[in-house]
């Protein structure tokens, strides 16, 4: 069992030379929602495996589902109990359960649900069912939820690689698929050679300071904030590792072409989940492990956030190819997150986690609607499909211009707040320059968006590239439910967010 | 009490234009006119007895003001359309409302059969009314809606062919000619107000006291820029000679005898404004007196009838200003009322004479037409003789008292005046030969001129027995000098006053009539002895004005036109509109740019995340050092 | 004879780079992936170094870890290539570049 | 607590496009009697307002608050003063217009939805008191509008609509940027966090630099939407590409969010870097008011002409707005409200004239007066209404900036007036080749006004020729407003503008005998 391993390090370098060992009590209930995700990910192997004739259409989908549901319950529970006595660390400090680490439960989670919920029609559309995609989607969460709540260099390197390695196989999933081999050729080589960057640092950081516990180097740095060369040069490699998990320029090259050839709903799952956990581990060990040492991370920040956001949005205007133009925008979001991080203060990274929730129901519902226009054989993804959509399923493209002016930031939408929430967290904290660019890119990224929606509404001819009518869009009930739900997400959140608005705070407050 | 139906003399005819506007068309020909005529000459009725319950007071309380509502109420800032009867408004008020009620008449007959009758009277009822506003006025913005309301009128009476291009040309010329004098108003108002606080006549004349030389002098000769503006004197009299364009009776009213002198009326008002700044005063003199030569000179070369009777106009009003300017405000008037006369009374005879050859204007085509037009010619004889300065026809009292007071102020400016009279005699004999007398012109329209209706001959006559009689408004004998008895407390002490030895002016008086005799008979030598050929006393320059109008093509609408041009179509496109599709562009650039890095080989891609990896670490490097 | 550790910590970062190097240099995928693992046990040299150094096992039993989650990741990628390969013949790394721009 | 009539104010067209989004497609007679009901039933509510409201008062009134993101300090508060009230009445008037006027066949549903959400983001602008709310009304109004040029516009609609919003947004990230940081300044200082206009109304708190970089943030947005001089390049495109009611509704309306915002925010957020500034505002808004003149006066299409008039117009609201006098500020809004019936009529009028002839070159048109007299005679009133003509509502406006801003700002007022005869100058000579001469065959068919058009026309006129003759009831309700601003200002900038001198009232008292 993964998690039973991920203790042992931390066990190990809490109690050196002490004998006789005597394990740690392990607090299950701390881990219960990881746990059950796995739980859920075995059941559904044996289910595979086992079962002679293949189950009910959907049955893998509903496991899934209510698997995901049962952890999201659970991860309620814990919001409760932090709510109730603060935040805590278990488990031999490996494990912490604080606001900020459920929130990204709740997040993963959440994203599991809806990712199901498209998957299962594509799955069955495309001819690839079976219970495997299932259970790497779940997998992968775990691992997600897992960098979440690391509170420990190495659970957090494992966690991250038990994201990627299923993400990895997820990418390829699409075997008859050459574009969807390279993603995942692609995604893997530089995703291997990410997390060597990841763990040499992990490995001076521990040189440095002598453990690999967030608690303890914190503890270490906040007694003595000190700028050693190897210490630094830790940081150094963990950015480029969790920035490549997170597509920040320079470290993005890879997405476009893996957003591009892996099956949709594997990207949806990947720009939502994969984005998620990666700044889950890069805020925690940024801003809290970090944070005495900002003056010196800032600056990189900074620089990476600026050229994230120009980067992704002047290189998704170019783009001809949907899939392709929207992992562009999602680098640039990113941008955004970072922009949070950036300001280094509790409202900078509040904003982070809500930009983060906001932007993953948005792009969970725009690459559901991609897959689905995508049709059969997840093909159609030129722009030149969408021509005239909404003249042929006005419902639809209606719905994709909301995700799409969500994403560019217009008002009553949670896209707007979101960004409202960061760049006021750039202002406050001075950093103005920023703030303007970020504005900017935002207005770059309209243009585009605004391609989309043209391509849609006011380029005429509905009748021209009109997706052969013998194949028209299908909307299977369970993608219409995740729309519905994103939308309805993004439309409530922009209108009234105080919820979640304060969830994202409480998350933040409630940090170890 | 009586004073108090003041508001009824512009009421009615507004009254007209709204009952015109509405059921013009269902009235239709002729009782639309009818109902317009009726109209204005209600108002002349009210105007009388108005003037008759001033009268009636003592010279100083000759003065009555009604507030109607208020207009512009903004802080300091307050107007009322508010109304101002003296000696001087109520003047005007009569020969508005006399000579429109004539003309309104005469237009029954002389628009039979437009298909516009009705859609005429609609704008020449409006047209009464602004006129009316602006004399009436009590303060100088209230006078402004009615000065730019006339113009308005104007722009759609002489546009009102507007199938004829040259009509629609010459309206627009009009109305943008009035707008630059109007300019001037607009300035001098502001600056009355920032100086005074009010744009009340009483206001603002009670406190001129306080202007400073420089701003009295600047608000007079801003006025005076509008003034030349409606007035048609030089340089803004270009759209008056093209204004002929509209029908006749619209030619006698507005731009003859009433909205012309608008300009001169604004010029008495302001009078004690003008008196505090001689300067201004030496300028609307000079201008008046060069206008009155430059317009007459172009007369003696015109072959259009109605076009020499616009120059005549325009000379005409030259004379009123140099008046003004010699602050002879008096005889100003009182050449405006007998101008008004036969300056009508001429028009409506060109129009009848028009109206008799169908539509025929090049008096070279014209001749001898006393055997055909007998009524029609006898009055406008009666005309010429009145505006050649003939005694004892209304003309020469006037033109005299205007004489004796230019020669009393400035000797330049009376020889300027005098030759100008001369000239007017001149010109307007040749006219009058070329029409009427000679040998009939060959015709290809065969048909005999036929004389008009009476509803034209009647207004004819009517106008031509004021023309002889108009000089008893102010002879000039103290005792009989009943006019100016009756502006007195208007212009008070600011009037000038002559002190020339009465033999001197009886000179003048005489020489003057005789140089004017003179006149007409070089004129009787060209035009009907042909003892000179004319075209030598016709020379081309003369014919085309001094070439002002070319001048005002090349200099002024072909620079304008071209910067427009440029600024539209090169800098706006291509600089102001370029910068910004240039910034979309240079994005897109980037963009392209940028593509050619995401090449798709993985060894690329990590080569990116190397060198951001050796990036953070320079960072990295350059921090260490400095700790 | 004792060296010094910061020679093992310098060797470390030297096989590091000629791993690194070697990802950006090498065609065949499959050499490409042997580098990844050379970055990997120049970490693990680097730990036990600094393991050693500060006299803690804990630098030590990471390398376990590492060893396993390369193990997964072995299998997990030649699967991959494994399953390209299987329709391509001969492919270098530049030949899977149809996903561009 | 009252009735919170401003709230509703915005949800009825709200609600009405949501109506209309519900009535099924094939129903274009439903949808178009639903979208003019609710149209008509938001001007009524507006006029009851206008009634309603105490003009004496010079605050707020009829404010309704309510909490509404209580972590970012974001309230929902809307109010009415002297200085938004027509505008709001001008809003809610013209889009019934809009809606009844030009006939729309395609895609009847989406179009009627899209102009009710345009106004209610509009009346939103004008009512909000809250600076995020504000800024949301302010970005949700580039939506529909979007929309309706790039899906009822002309040929290049789409190129026109894009242009327009992106301009626009790259104003509003400029002045978001700029609302944070005021607000952050502000918690800064008194530690509370807000956006409340109000409470954030003076620069005092913020060094002098600081108060002027904010502005500017905040201008570089409202001068976009005006547009002042050099930003205006994508308001002859939008105007001339978008539908009919899309021209109406952006110049009667849109373009006073510009104004509007430097009012209510530029001068009464930043006093102080408002008057150190205005010199710059005032020579663009000259600028502009020579320059849009010259422009117009040699365009070939008939909308394009009337956009650069709208850039000469505007500039004489700017030059008001920046003078700091009562006259010229007071000008000013009436002025808005004047240009927006104005032009709003004339772009209603060229719509017409492109529904019968399929054109709007000027070339192409001539000699329309023979055939419709009417329709000739309408455009004449509401050209020289805009022309500024006395006695039309045009004038007021044009008049009481520049005497006002003549006090403060003597030689802009006077470059300013010069543009009055070149406004002369273009529109004279449109209307002559158009309407005047003889008409070829092409134009001999032109059809005369129906009863429709006639019926829309006639509130139009009627107020054209109303605020002409008596705008007091009007200038009585905005000026105390005005007025507060003024002090506001001067409080702020801790100066005293220029005043002409109070004048004895008593014109008769020498003039006359009033027995």
């Amino acid at each position: 069992m993964i998690f039973a391993v991920a203790l042992t390090p931390a066990v190990v370098v809490a109690q050196v030379d002490q004998s006789p060992i005597n394990l740690p009590s392990i607090d299950y209930g701390s881990i219960l929602p990881a746990v059950v995700l796995i739980g859920g990910a075995l059941l559904l192997l044996a289910l595979g495996g086992l079962s002679r004739k293949r189950p009910a259409p959907g049955t893998y989908a509903l496991v899934t589902i209510v698997t995901a549901g049962v952890a999201l319950w659970f991860s309620f529970k814990l919001w409760d109990q932090v709510d109730a006595n603060r935040a805590r660390t278990t488990i031999a400090d490996a494990i912490v359960v604080d606001g900020f680490s459920v929130f990204f439960m709740v997040l993963v989670c959440a994203t599991v649900v809806l990712g199901a919920l498209l998957a299962d029609g594509y799955l069955r559309r495309e001819k690839l069912e079976g219970p495997e995609y299932y259970v790497l989607m779940l997998l992968s969460a775990s691992g997600g939820i897992l960098m979440a709540q690391a509170n420990d260099l190495i659970v957090v390197f494992l966690g991250l690689e038990i994201l990627s390695i299923a993400l990895y196989v997820l990418a390829g999933y699409y075997r008859r698929k050459p574009a969807s081999q390279e993603a995942a050729i692609k995604y893997f080589v530089l995703g291997a050679f990410s997390s060597a960057f990841f763990l040499y640092g992990v490995a001076l950081v521990y040189g440095a300071t002598g453990s690999t516990n967030l608690g303890d180097i914190s503890g270490l740095l906040r007694e003595r904030p000190f700028t050693n060369g190897v210490l630094l040069a830790g940081f150094a490699f963990l950015l480029v590792g969790l920035g490549f998990k997170v597509a920040a320029v320079p470290f993005h090259m890879w997405t476009p072409d893996v957003y591009q050839g892996a099956p949709t709903p594997v990207t949806g799952f990947m720009a939502a989940g994969a984005k998620a956990a990666g700044f889950a581990a890069l805020l925690r060990i940024f801003f809290s492990t970090f944070g005495p040492e900002r003056l010196d991370w800032q600056p990189i920040v900074w620089a990476m956030a600026v050229a994230t956001l120009l980067v992704g949005s002047v290189l998704a205007i170019v783009q001809t190819d949907i899939k392709r133009m929207l992992a562009y925008s999602s680098i640039s979001h990113a941008g955004y997150v970072l922009v949070g991080l950036q300001a280094a203060t509790d409202r900078g990274v509040a904003g982070s986690l809500f930009y983060l929730l906001a932007y993953t129901f948005m792009v969970l519902g725009s690459f559901g609607i991609v897959s689905l226009v995508g049709r059969r054989g997840d093909e159609q993804h030129s722009l030149d499909t969408y021509r005239g959509l909404a003249a042929r399923r006005p419902a639809l493209a209606l719905v994709f211009t909301v995700f799409l002016l969500a994403q560019a930031g217009v008002p009553l939408t949670s896209g707007f707040l979101a960004k409202f929430y960061v760049i006021g967290a750039a202002v406050e904290s001075h950093s103005y320059a920023l703030a303007v660019i970020a504005m900017l890119a935002a207005v770059i990224a309209a243009f585009f968006y605004l391609r989309v929606i043209v391509v849609m509404y006011m380029s005429g001819d509905a009748s021209a590239a009109d997706g052969a009518p013998e194949d028209p869009i299908r909307v299977p009930v369970a993608a219409g439910a995740a729309l519905a739900v994103t939308l309805a997400f993004t439309l409530i959140v922009g209108f009234l967010p105080s919820v979640v608005v304060d969830f994202a705070r409480n998350a933040t407050l409630l940090r170890l | 009490m009586v004073l108090d139906a003041a508001w009824l003399i512009p009421a009615l005819p507004l009254t007209g234009f709204v009952l015109l506007l509405v059921f013009g068309r269902r009235l239709g020909d002729p009782w639309a006119g009818w109902l317009a005529t009726a109209m204005t000459t209600a108002a002349f009725v009210v105007s009388i007895v108005m003037f008759a319950s001033l009268f009636g007071r003592a010279a100083d309380h000759r003065s009555f003001t009604q507030a109607l509502f208020t207009w512009l109420p903004v802080g300091g800032l307050q107007v009322k359309a508010g109304l101002l009867l003296d000696p001087l408004s109520i003047t005007m008020a009569l020969f508005i409302t006399g000579v429109g009620a004539l003309i309104h008449l005469y237009s029954i007959g002389y628009m039979r059969g437009d298909e516009g009758y009705a859609r005429f009277f609609v704008y020449l009822n409006l047209f009464a009314f602004s006129m009316l506003v602006l004399v009436l006025a009590d303060n100088f913005l209230f006078s402004f809606l009615g000065w730019e309301g006339v113009g308005a009128c104007s722009y759609f009476l002489i546009s009102f062919w507007f199938e004829r291009d040259t009509a629609a040309s010459a309206g627009k010329k009009a109305f943008v000619t009035n707008r630059v004098g109007d300019f001037g108003f607009l300035i001098a108002m502001f600056l009355m107000f920032s100086a005074l606080g009010s744009l009340q006549y009483g206001v603002v004349f009670a406190g001129a006291g306080v202007l400073t030389k420089t701003t009295a002098t600047a608000i007079s000769l801003l006025l005076f820029l509008g003034a030349v503006g409606k007035s048609a004197q030089l340089p803004l009299y270009v759209w008056l000679p093209d204004a002929m364009e509209g029908p006749t009776p619209v030619s006698a009213l507005i731009h003859a005898a009433t909205m012309v002198t608008a300009g001169v009326y604004l010029m008495c008002r302001v009078n004690p404004i003008l008196q505090l700044a001689p300067g201004a005063l030496t300028v609307i003199a000079t201008v008046g007196a060069l206008t009155a030569l430059f317009a007459a000179t172009v007369a003696c070369a015109q072959n259009d009838i109605k076009r020499v009777l616009a120059y005549s106009t325009i000379s005409q009003l030259g004379y009123m200003f140099l008046a003004v300017g010699s602050g002879a405000y008096v005889a100003a008037v009182f050449h405006m009322v007998t101008h008004a006369f036969f300056k009508a009374l001429l028009f409506l005879g060109a129009g009848s004479v028009i109206h008799g050859l169908h539509d025929e204007q090049d008096m070279k085509r014209m001749g001898n037409l006393r055997r055909y037009l007998p009524i029609t010619s006898a009055t406008f004889i009666v005309g010429w003789l009145a505006i050649a300065g003939i005694p004892p026809f209304a003309g020469f009292w006037s033109k005299d008292e205007i004489l004796a007071n230019a020669f009393d102020t400035n000797k330049l400016l009376w020889l300027i005046g005098l030759v100008t009279a001369v000239l007017t005699a001149y010109y307007m004999s040749r006219q009058v030969f070329m029409v009427f007398y000679g040998e009939a012109r060959e015709r290809e329209h065969g048909s005999e001129p036929h004389e008009a209706p009476w509803t034209m001959t009647l207004p004819l006559v009517t106008l031509a027995g004021l023309s002889v009689v108009g000089g008893l408004l102010n002879l000039p004998w103290r005792s009989v000098e009943t006019l100016r008895k009756w502006l007195e407390p208007v212009f008070g002490s600011r009037l000038h006053a002559l002190d020339v030895p009465a033999g001197t002016l009886w000179g003048l008086a005489i020489g003057t009539a005789v140089l004017c005799v003179a006149g007409i008979g070089i004129a009787g030598a060209v035009y009907l002895r042909h003892r000179i050929p004319e075209d030598r006393v016709e020379p081309v320059v003369l014919r085309r004005a001094w070439y002002v109008d070319r001048a005002y093509a090349a200099l002024i609408d072909g620079p304008g036109r071209l910067l427009s041009t440029w600024s539209a179509y090169v800098f706006d496109l291509k600089v102001v509109d370029g910068a910004v599709n240039g910034a979309g562009a240079l994005v897109r650039g980037a963009g392209d740019r940028l593509r050619r890095v995401q090449t798709g080989y993985v060894r690329n891609y990590a080569l990116g995340v190397v060198v951001g990896a050796v990036l953070v670490l320079g960072w990295i490097v350059t921090r260490v050092q400095l700790s | 004879m004792s060296i010094d550790a910061a020679w093992y910590l310098a060797v470390g970062g030297i096989i590091f780079t000629i791993g690194a190097i070697g990802v950006l240099v090498r065609r065949n995928v499959l050499v490409m992936f042997m580098c990844v693992e050379l970055m990997l046990n120049a970490v693990n040299l680097t730990f036990v170094t600094f393991a050693r150094q500060l006299n803690d096992i804990g630098g030590q039993v990471v390398v376990f870890f590492v060893l396993v989650v390369a193990a997964a990741e072995v299998v997990v990628g030649l699967g991959i290539i494994v399953s390209i390969f299987r329709r391509r013949a001969e492919a270098t790394a530049d030949d899977i570049s149809m996903l561009r721009g | 607590m009252s009735f919170p009539y401003l709230t509703t104010l915005i949800v009825l067209p709200a609600a009405g496009a949501l109506a209309v989004a519900l009535v099924p497609r094939r129903r274009p007679e439903l949808v178009r009697v639903i979208g003019l009901a609710t149209a008509v039933a938001v001007a009524a509510l507006s006029i009851f307002l206008v009634v309603k409201f105490e003009k004496s008062d010079a605050g707020f009134q009829f404010v309704s608050q309510h909490e509404w993101i209580r972590s970012f300090g974001v309230s929902w508060k809307l109010g009415v003063d002297g200085i938004s009230l027509f505008l709001i009445a001008l809003t809610a008037v013209l889009f019934p217009i809009a809606l009844a006027g030009p006939l729309v066949h395609r895609d009847v549903k989406a179009y009627t939805a899209w102009l009710l959400v345009l106004e209610a983001g509009c009346l939103g602008v004008f009512l909000a008191l809250d600076l995020f709310l504000f800024f949301v009304f302010w970005e949700v109004v580039l939506v529909p509008m979007y929309f309706l040029i790039g899906g009822w516009g002309y040929e290049r609609r789409v190129y026109a609509a894009v242009k327009f919003f992106i301009y626009t947004m790259a104003g509003s990230a400029l002045m978001l940027v700029g609302i944070l940081a005021l607000a952050f300044l502000h918690q800064a200082k008194t530690g509370n966090l807000t956006f409340d206009l109000v409470t954030l109304a003076n620069d005092k708190f913020l060094a002098a630099s600081t108060a002027q970089w904010l502005f500017l943030a905040f201008a570089a947005s409202f001068a976009i939407k005006v547009p002042l001089f050099p930003l205006h390049t994508w308001l002859p495109d939008a105007h001339t590409e978008a539908p009919t009611a899309g021209s109406v509704i952006l110049a009667g309306v849109l373009l006073k969010l510009g104004t509007y915002g430097f009012l209510r925010f530029g001068l009464f957020l930043f006093p102080r870097a408002a008057v150190d500034l205005a010199p710059w505002f005032l020579v663009l808004a000259v600028i502009g008011i020579i320059y849009g003149a010259l422009v117009a006066t040699v365009q070939k299409d008939l909308k394009r002409l009337i956009a650069y008039s709208s850039v000469a117009h505007l500039g004489f609201i700017v030059l008001g707005t920046f003078a700091f006098t009562t006259q010229a500020l007071t000008g000013g809004v009436i002025q808005m409200v004047n240009h927006g019936i104005s032009t709003g009529a004339l772009f209603l009028l060229v719509g017409w004239v492109y529904e019968r002839r399929h054109t709007r070159q000027i070339a192409e048109l001539r000699g329309l007066a023979k055939p419709a007299p009417v329709f000739a005679g309408v455009f004449m009133v509401v050209m020289l209404s805009s022309v500024g003509l006395p006695g039309l509502n045009g004038f007021v406006g044009e008049f009481l900036v520049l005497i006002g801003s003549f006090v403060t700002r003597r030689w802009y007022a006077v470059v300013a007036t010069s543009g009055v005869i070149l406004a002369a100058v273009y529109l004279l000579w449109a209307y002559q080749r158009v309407f005047h001469g003889a008409p070829d065959a092409a134009n001999s068919a032109f059809p005369e006004m129906t009863w429709r058009e006639r019926a829309v026309m006639v509130p139009l006129l009627g107020l054209i020729v109303f605020l002409g003759v008596y705008p007091k009831p009007v200038l009585e309700r905005i000026q105390p407003s005005v007025d507060n601003l003024i002090a506001h200002v001067e409080r702020g900038a801790n100066t005293q503008f220029r005043e002409a001198p109070r004048a004895p009232q008593v014109a008769e008292a020498r003039t006359g005998s009033r027995p």
